[in-house]
């Protein structure tokens, strides 16, 4: 047991550098792969829901406008967003229509203005990658 | 001269809301009570109406500190239920994870017990260290609190050699830190007279009140999942499991700093180990009825859940249990005969996570967002018109 | 012990009492006992299998009877007692005299589930709120929250 | 003239005015000094540096919601803060900055104001202890019960470490034991035991960590202010402050030598020295962690005041010597 055994420590911090950040005055880099705000490239979706349906908060809503003309809204409550990007992971099409950017400074005093809107056309872009999945797929039986 | 007090729901010392109901003679606590249910968010409930999927990152939610854990315990199951195997990269990655995810769970924690202790710089320095596994967190991730590395089937997102020698260097660094941060908790005269010989749990009592995790090991329980049902990587790592027989809360800061190291050396191996490959297979969307039971060594100790399918793609029952739930008992008898100035150190020494422990009833409509404006003149109006009708307290229980 | 000796051991110590074990996986034993054998066998496991540690007590609604679970691990293995009770009287015995660890799990089941812990020492609701109505118990298959509709000031879209 | 000098002395220096603005400027530095020992920032943006943050933050109590809780004593429960305010300002008036002659003893100095001026420091406590059981909360209770238990622990080892300087010093004067003092500067370290002494003890006095017991807001929530808000929380809250200059000044005056040099040097010498003292408290604020209150008695009884005593026989010794 010694007395004062932070004592050097306290000493040296004194003159160093703080650890802290002046947040809102100076802003720190995000890393490259942040998971921030998702967003959609309309001119890729295909419309195959899997990113409403794998959504964990319920956040993505996509509803028909004009059905002859295939015209789709897409609205993202980032209110509800948790930020998980499943829906980037869910996206079937090449490149991914789905994608997540690196603002991570959202808060605001209306729901509202939290919620991001596009109406587009859907896109007929044969997906590389996977199939569009309707809702009961088959090849979504358990392997046995 | 006995009274009751009140710690909790809303208690600076705790982060979290749980009652706790001191019986006190002076100073000594002769009696305590445990009260929970102020944090229920019926998890398990939920989880009947989710898919495998969405029930991921719902467990990840069960707790902010310990996310991955909760969801590496659900995920390690339904794999089981779904028959698939994991890759053997993506499985590394994902407890390299879990490891840097325990660094940082047991830095909070000092810093907590620091302050807790009325220790503030120690909790300076030691949440300041946090932020490099912080870092490393968000730089593997792309979050800092929720992962959400894991999917089923293996992991989201691959190291490449640069994260790989970022890793390194912060845990290079943390590791002198921690061997630092060791010698302050163990030498620190106001701080130890603080910690030592409060909070006794005798071995005997551990083991009849299941107590788990670092709470159990400091009372010279050799009790690690890790070690003891070693599931995926960890039967191919070499490492010890920390514990000590001095079964009070300097036991607890010491099994932890030992964890601690642990970890690091754990983390280096699976990155000089991590093979190549793939890191995520194709999960189905549905599992087999089956049941599985899932363990899995978080922070705070041990987690287990129980699943069953029934062969939709939504389970049948899942059953969580955390570690802080397991140590309530423990706690309670912990705290007798303690000091009122010991409460917080004894009960932060388990490193409670009341939102862990507290996840069953779908009560709190959290969604219901009925939002009305109420003027501040208003709201005085109402709380005056309630202190009107409300009985006078003056015949309130006067202590002494 | 491996699996199979753990296996061969509690079909032998318990004889007929032991309905049902499995082995489904590496260290997993799952052993069915009837409701009224529970508190012998568990008394068993503690002295003779070093199962002193109960990790929880899950219970689940199969419809006309509840299961329930008795999560236990030893070093050796993570074994599981299975118990079921009808539905129509869902009475089952305490096992804290036996594991006094047990306590919180068994006061959670009586307010998740309904049933009635015999014997128990302390049978205060534990996470259920003062003024929960009685007969309400969450998960119970038949019982269903609905959840009431969001509301969003201005609407959801 | 002398009637000019004497309202000069209570309303500016070292009078209300100096003691509002010098007690919140010591806040701050206490508070800045602290975070970069534990390498942070402190307050940084209300004023130049953060230096108005304290007046921020008592402008903003001020506006505060005022309680006052039904079981309370509210006579009692209003009127302390006032009067822990007036005692502490009293307290500052009797440090020797100016307006003492050393020849003849005034209203400001005068023989024995070193036992009135302990004395006045010793009342806060016992303010804080009633202002905590008026309030009959029992979180205030329990404060109330720490402060008093303390009370015990510390007020004799810091009452024998002050009054060594002044047996060595043959006065019990301020102004005289300082200028004794100035006169033989090398006398001040035979008093260097005491100096830390009464550095621990006035810790425990201002209730800071490690002796913040009486509040410790992970124990007992707000302690002996668990009741308290708005004015009278911020009447609190500047007492303490003007406490730790008064403490510190007297410090400075008994061990560091004074503020000689009339005015002006004096103010200056006075701003040094109880920047300094603060330093130190500061100091050992950051190093340590918050101790049990009866490791504090077991502190006092069995460290500190044997040590006090110690102190004072190395005095009376050395001052048989010297003759």
């Amino acid at each position: 047991m010694k007395i004062a055994v932070f004592f050097p420590e306290l000493i040296r911090s004194l003159f160093k550098k703080t650890a802290t950040v002046d947040y809102p005055f100076k802003k720190l880099e995000v890393p490259k792969g942040f998971r921030g705000t998702p967003f959609l490239h309309p001119e890729m979706c295909i419309v195959c829901r899997a990113c409403e349906r794998d959504c964990p908060a319920e956040a993505i809503e996509i509803t028909s406008v004009n059905e002859a003309e295939k015209k789709f809204r897409m609205v993202i409550h980032n209110d509800r967003c948790i930020h998980c990007a499943q829906c980037v992971d869910s996206c079937p099409t090449t490149p991914k229509a789905m994608g997540i950017d690196s603002l991570f400074e959202l808060a605001d005093f209306d729901r509202h203005n939290l919620k991001k809107e596009w109406v587009y056309v859907r896109a007929v872009i044969k997906p590389k990658a996977a199939a569009p999945k309707p809702d009961a797929a088959p090849e979504a039986a358990p392997k046995a | 001269m006995k009274f009751q007090i009140p710690i909790g729901p809303q208690h600076p010392a705790l982060k979290e809301p749980i009652s706790l109901r001191m019986t006190v003679e002076g100073e000594v606590i002769r009696d305590a009570d445990i009260r929970l249910g102020y944090n229920h968010r019926g998890l398990e409930k939920l989880a009947e109406e989710k898919t495998w999927i969405q029930n991921i990152y719902l467990t990840e939610r069960i707790c902010g500190i310990c996310s991955h854990s909760h969801a590496t315990c659900f995920v390690q199951g339904v794999e089981k239920l779904m028959e698939i195997v994991p890759p053997k990269r993506g499985l590394y990655i994902r407890y390299l994870v879990s490891e840097l995810e325990r660094v940082h769970s047991h830095l909070l924690w000092l810093g907590v017990a620091g302050h807790e202790a009325g220790f503030d710089s120690f909790f300076m320095y030691t949440w300041r260290d946090r932020e490099i596994v912080m870092d490393l967190l968000e730089l593997i991730s792309g979050n800092r609190v929720h992962y959400a590395i894991n999917t089923l089937g293996g992991v989201r997102r691959d190291v490449d050699e640069g994260q790989k020698a970022k890793i390194l260097e912060g845990i290079a660094t943390l590791r002198k830190r921690s061997e630092y941060y060791f010698h302050i908790g163990a030498n620190e005269p106001s701080f130890v007279g603080r910690i030592a010989g409060v909070g006794l749990l005798t071995k005997e009592q551990a083991v009849s009140l299941c107590a788990v995790g670092p709470t159990a090991r400091a009372s010279g329980i050799t009790r690690d999942v890790r070690k003891e049902d070693p599931y995926a990587v960890y039967d191919e790592m070499d490492f010890e499991v920390g514990t000590a027989d001095s079964c009070d809360v300097l036991g607890r800061v010491v099994v932890r700093v030992k964890e601690l190291l642990e970890s690091y050396k754990i983390i280096e191996q699976i990155l000089h180990k991590l093979p190549a490959g793939d890191i995520v297979v194709k999960a189905p969307r549905k599992a087999k009825p089956n049941e599985v039971v899932s363990r899995y060594e978080a922070p705070r100790g041990e987690n287990m859940h129980y699943i069953k399918s029934n062969g939709t793609d939504k389970p049948e029952r899942l059953k969580v249990r955390a570690p802080t739930l397991a140590n309530y008992p423990a706690t309670v008898e912990m705290l007798r005969h303690g000091f009122i100035a010991d409460i917080p150190l004894i009960f932060a020494a388990i490193d409670p996570c009341i939102c862990c422990a507290e996840r069953t009833v779908s009560l709190v409509n959290v969604r219901n967002g009925e939002e009305t404006t109420v003027r501040l003149s208003d709201l005085r109006r109402r709380a005056i018109e309630q202190h009107k009708n409300a009985p006078p307290k003056r015949n309130a229980v006067w202590p002494f | 012990m491996t699996d199979i000796e753990i296996v061969e051991r509690l079909k032998r110590d318990l004889g007929p009492e032991a309905l049902e074990v499995t082995n489904p996986d590496r260290r997993r034993i799952f052993l069915k006992v009837g409701s009224g054998d529970l508190v012998a066998a568990v008394t068993l496991l503690r002295d003779k299998y070093d199962c002193a540690y109960l990790a929880t007590i899950s219970g689940v609604d199969k419809g006309e009877t509840f299961e329930i679970l008795y999560h236990f691990a030893s070093p050796a293995a993570n074994i599981n007692v299975r118990t079921e009770v009808p539905k129509a009287s869902p009475h089952i015995d305490s096992i804290t005299a036996v594991i006094p660890g047990a306590i919180l799990y068994e006061r959670e089941l009586q307010d998740m589930f309904g049933l009635v812990v015999d014997r128990i020492p302390d049978p205060r609701p534990l996470v259920v709120p003062d003024d929960w109505p009685a007969g309400n118990f969450p998960l119970r298959k038949d019982w269903k929250f609905e959840r009431p509709p969001e509301i969003i000031p201005g609407g959801k879209s | 003239m002398a009637v000019l000098r004497t309202f000069l002395y209570l309303l500016v220096y070292p009078g209300l005015l100096f003691l509002f603005v010098y007690s919140t400027f010591c806040e701050w530095f206490d508070r800045k000094v602290y975070a970069r020992l534990q390498n942070r920032m402190g307050p940084t943006h209300t004023g130049r540096f953060g230096l108005l943050q304290p007046i921020a933050d008592f402008v903003k109590l001020l506006a505060k919601e005022d309680i006052v809780p039904e079981a309370a004593d509210k006579s009692l429960f209003s009127l302390l803060p006032v009067f822990g305010l007036a005692v502490v300002s009293t307290a500052a008036l009797l440090l020797p900055v100016w307006n003492f002659d050393l020849a003849a003893p005034g209203m400001t100095s005068f023989s024995g104001d070193i036992i009135v001026i302990l004395y006045l420091l010793s009342l806060p406590t016992l303010i804080l202890f009633l202002a905590a059981w008026s309030s009959t909360n029992l979180f205030s209770t329990i404060g109330g019960s720490r402060v008093l238990t303390m009370l015990f622990g510390y007020e004799v080892p810091l009452f024998l470490s002050v009054l060594s300087p002044a047996i060595l010093a043959n006065s019990w004067r301020l102004a005289e034991i300082a200028a004794f003092y100035q006169k033989k500067p090398l006398l001040i370290l035979p008093n260097l035991l005491g100096f830390v002494i009464a550095l621990i003890a006035v810790q425990a006095k201002l209730e800071r960590t490690p002796f913040d017991i009486p509040h410790a807001e992970t124990e007992i929530v707000g302690g002996t202010f668990t009741e308290y808000s708005g004015k009278k929380l911020a009447f609190f809250r500047l007492m303490m402050d003007i406490e730790l200059v008064v403490a510190s000044g007297l410090l400075a005056a008994v061990f560091l030598g004074g503020f000689p040099g009339g005015a002006i040097i004096g103010f200056v010498h006075f701003v040094i020295k109880t920047l300094f003292i603060i330093f130190l408290l500061a100091l050992l604020r950051a190093l340590t962690s918050r101790i049990r209150v009866d490791q504090v008695v077991r502190l006092a009884w069995k460290y500190l005041a044997p040590l006090a005593v110690l102190q004072l026989l190395i005095v009376i010794l050395l001052k048989g010597f010297l003759k």
